[in-house]
């Protein structure tokens, strides 16, 4: 019984997870320039895919078919999930700060840029 | 950008009709639902302790084919290898050592994380490496996969930072060079054994085998370690690790200093 | 399942088709390397699902790690874009 | 469409889609000028083939259920996880092939990248016209 | 049993909408105005194919097929990390 | 020493956790493959020892609470962006400055994580030396420099100075 309720609500999250993906990918062709798109990048990685995996972990746990690898599958869905909580952040600061030092593209959709004055407000 | 995609999506429509064509006509490939004879005979003989004179005691049979049913083929593979790593080193002799005194790198951010995840991705290399012969994995994924930590080192940290850590060209050398050599040994190993007990035995010998009595043990109480192919991996693996690092320390050398080698060198001649 | 795993092999197919494509008519060399990652990518997942994890663990590293890092450096020390 | 022309439709998809990603970047190697996009394309051809290797290792099971890696599990085996696993694993030959093909691949295409690298700072050009151009210039100077 | 095979037609459900998601990335990729839009395009591809292999690997029931994800996962950081190099540094080893 | 041991141990843990059983033989290499690792690595990773205790283990804890409950929020409201009928109209992008105040890497690296992890919020740059981080928000709500860290990065920060500092 128990396992049949975690793997229910291990699926809901997946379901749940997929949707945020689809509207990621929505937000990743509608938004108008890098940065903005960036944030939509974050939704697809933390709704669409640290919210799944932890579905997953929750599945495979409840599964009781599986026989003894089911712990090895939620851990290693539990360890991808920390993994992806660590890299995805540090990857799009990354191509943000490189693609505006590089100024492709340059931020167009902007009220306010304090950032210019320290980067290209010296030497420029 | 719209053509393209049209030219694109064009060809993946003509790639649905002719497998369609095909599928009704005769020119189908074929998809076999029993095993081939030869894949049969790999699959029941890679661990079966019934038939120990064929057996390589593997339950991984893809390990099983590389490092003993085709060993030397494999050893000459990785020689092939070695042939490139050393065709890289020698075209760019003379420019090796002239590393930056100083490294440009990423932000504060990529590093402490890039620090985080090459621990991980070692130990995940070694993981695969070490259970080569168990799970899908050996020398060379393991290798590719610590090959990687390197790469990211060197893109987060620069060139300078790596050397200041002491992995440079003569460590990756030397450890590369240990590798190989390793890997020749624990080839021979059989072999020796054989010499000094006064009997008969293979190169690339694994389990006994006909009119070649002795084998490496494929058990150790009890926990499998499938003879030779457990080193094989090992030191396959570290050599392909550091022939990576070699290859990208020697690429990453800085532009202006080598151009200036290269064309004074040229000119000399 | 066979039947999910044949509909993914087909979409990742097609897609492989359109990466590759993109990688060989682009001019930029630096996008050409994102499109082939892309078809590198795609490839793994194929060979995931035609069951080759041995296949997938040394074609990730190697294809989706280390080819993209040779051909930056080239096109870093090399100029980007392709003459025609 | 039943399941079983369901499959073969869809390696017949992926062949096809192997061959033409071939064909294509044959067609790079040969007809693009940039050195770099020659390697570029031989990259994706060398995959392509493998690729295709991989694929004459697919099988289809009886009951049509999905395969499974050509690892055994169970140690020692059973007999009767032997049968099962007689039954449903894939052609173990082709993936140990292309496993050292991809990593020499590699190799040498780092040893291709390197020889690149070395002709842009001698000739400073990677164009494959103008190193010709240049060679046949040198050759009537002489 | 029932909350069982319940729970499986609900993941099966959310398969077609990552295949979608998928493909809408693969637009971005081919649309994406500079290099940067495409390298994000790729990563939101990766690391949602990584989810997408550890729930077949669930789904098939294979279970060391999930160390793939596990590498993918790690991977395609790289990508980004490089490209952001090629962008800020004059040279991508220094 | 201690670092020693938390680098082992962490490395233990994805070991054991990649290879997915526990037999004799993944103990005895598991424990070889992470004495090697702790002693390369040990000294980069942990670069003062003194502060590995158990309350900042328990900090972490509560961190977490507070991330997901901020990320449910942001999820929401750029949720509503995307499915906005004129997306440009709906947004009001612009790069502010976040001044922090946290000594250790690893410190700066959570908040800066954290807040690149919330959608809406994205770190492009960070300096150092002024100890600001240049965060790219997609509604500017407020310019008071006080009311956008309030908003931004308060509750991250006081976390991740409890965990590292």
């Amino acid at each position: 019984m128990i396992e049949g309720v975690l793997m229910l609500v291990g699926s809901v999250l997946i379901l749940v997870g997929s949707l945020f993906d689809l509207l990621a990918a929505l937000g990743l062709l509608r938004l108008p320039d890098l940065y903005t798109r960036i944030h939509a990048l974050t939704m697809g990685t933390i709704g669409g895919a640290v919210l799944p995996l932890i579905g997953v972990a929750l599945v495979a746990a409840g599964w009781v078919e599986l026989g003894s690898y089911r712990w090895y599958l939620a851990g290693a869905a539990i360890v991808t999930a920390i993994l992806i909580l660590m890299l995805a952040p540090a990857g799009s600061h990354a191509i943000a700060r490189a693609a505006y030092r590089a100024r492709s593209p340059s931020p167009s959709y902007v009220v306010i840029d304090e950032l210019a004055k320290k980067v290209r407000g010296g030497g420029r | 950008m719209g053509s393209r995609l049209l030219a694109a999506l064009s060809m993946c429509a003509m790639a649905l009709a002719l497998a369609y064509a095909l599928t009704v006509g005769v020119f189908s490939i074929y998809i076999p639902i029993e095993l081939r004879p030869l894949a049969k005979i790999l699959v029941t003989s890679a661990y079966n302790e019934s038939t120990p004179l064929f057996s390589s005691m593997t339950p991984e049979i893809v390990t099983a084919v590389v490092w003993d049913y085709r060993g030397i083929d494999t050893f000459f593979e990785v020689a092939v290898f070695y042939v490139a790593i050393v065709a890289t080193a020698a075209l760019f002799r003379g420019i090796e050592r002239s590393a930056p005194r100083t490294s440009v790198g990423l932000s504060t951010i990529v590093r402490t994380v890039t620090r985080i995840v090459a621990l991980m991705i070692v130990v995940v290399g070694s993981a695969i490496i070490l259970h080569g012969h168990l799970t899908p994995g050996g020398g060379f994924q393991g290798g590719a996969t610590i090959a990687v930590a390197v790469a990211l080192a060197l893109v987060a940290y620069g060139l300078a930072k790596l050397v200041e850590h002491r992995i440079d060209y003569e460590t990756s050398l030397k450890v590369r060079s240990l590798g190989l050599l390793g890997l020749s040994l624990s080839a021979c190993i059989a072999l020796i054994a054989a010499l000094i007990l006064n009997t008969n035995a293979y190169v690339f010998q694994n389990q006994p085998k006909t009119y070649a009595p002795i084998g490496l043990p494929y058990a150790v109480d009890g926990v499998l370690i499938s003879g030779t192919v457990l080193l094989l991996n090992i030191f396959d693996g570290i050599a392909v690790a550091a022939g990576f690092a070699l290859l990208l320390i020697l690429l990453s050398q800085p532009e202006d200093v080598a151009r200036e080698r290269v064309l004074s060198s040229e000119g000399g001649e | 399942m066979l039947f999910l795993e044949l509909v993914l092999c087909l979409v990742a197919a097609l897609v492989s088709l359109v990466g590759t494509y993109l990688a060989i008519v682009e001019k930029d060399l630096l996008k050409a390397v994102v499109f082939s990652a892309l078809q590198s990518t795609a490839y793994a997942f194929i060979y995931y699902l035609l069951m080759a994890p041995d296949i997938a663990l040394v074609y990730i590293p190697v294809a989706v790690g280390l080819y993209p890092l040779l051909l930056v450096i080239a096109i870093r020390k090399c100029g980007r874009f392709e003459e025609v | 469409m039943d399941l079983e022309t369901f499959a073969k439709f869809v390696i017949n998809v992926v062949a096809v889609v192997l061959v033409l990603n071939a064909a294509i970047a044959l067609y790079g190697l040969l007809a693009r000028p940039n050195l770099l996009k020659k390697i570029i394309a031989l990259t994706i051809f060398s995959d392509s083939i493998n690729s295709f290797a991989i694929l004459i290792g697919f099988r289809l099971v009886k009951g049509f259920e999905n395969p499974v890696p050509p690892v055994i599990t169970s140690v020692p085996p059973s007999e009767s996880y032997a049968r099962w696993f007689l039954a449903k694993s894939v052609d173990p030959l082709p993936q140990a092939l292309v496993l050292t093909a991809i990593v020499i691949n590699l190799a040498v295409t780092a040893f291709l990248v390197a020889l690149a690298i070395q002709i842009y700072r001698v000739s400073g050009t990677l164009d494959a016209r103008t190193l010709a151009y240049e060679k046949a210039r040198r050759g009537e100077e002489r | 049993m029932e909350l069982r095979d319940l729970a499986v037609s609900i993941v099966m459900l959310s398969i077609p909408i990552y295949v979608l998601a998928f493909l809408l990335y693969v637009v971005r990729i081919v649309k994406g105005p500079t290099v940067a839009d495409m390298v994000i395009a790729v990563d939101a591809l990766g690391y949602d194919l990584a989810v997408f292999l550890t729930i077949l690997a669930v789904l098939f029931r294979v279970p060391f097929l999930v160390a793939v994800a596990m590498v993918l996962a790690l991977w395609i950081y790289a990508l980004d990390i490089y490209v952001a190099k090629y962008l800020e540094a004059k040279e991508v080893g220094a | 020493m201690m670092r020693y041991v938390v680098v082992f141990l962490l490395s233990l843990a994805t070991y054991l956790v990649f290879v997915g059983s526990v037999t004799l033989y993944d103990i005895v290499t598991g424990i070889a493959v992470s004495s090697v690792a702790a002693t390369v690595f040990g000294r980069i990773l942990v670069r003062n020892p003194r502060k590995l205790e158990v309350r900042r283990f328990v900090e972490l804890v509560r961190y977490l609470a507070t991330f997901i409950a901020t990320e449910i929020r942001a999820h929401l409201e750029l949720a509503k962006i995307v499915l906005s009928p004129n997306v440009s109209k709906s947004i009001r992008p612009g790069i502010v400055r976040v001044r922090y105040d946290l000594e250790s890497d690893y410190g700066v690296t959570l908040l800066a994580n954290s807040i690149t992890n919330t959608p809406g919020t994205l770190v492009v740059d960070l300096d150092e030396e002024e100890r600001a981080l240049y965060v790219h928000w997609i509604n500017v709500r407020t310019l008071e420099p006080e009311e956008i860290r309030d908003i931004v990065s308060r509750s991250f920060e006081e976390h991740a100075r409890k965990i590292f500092d």
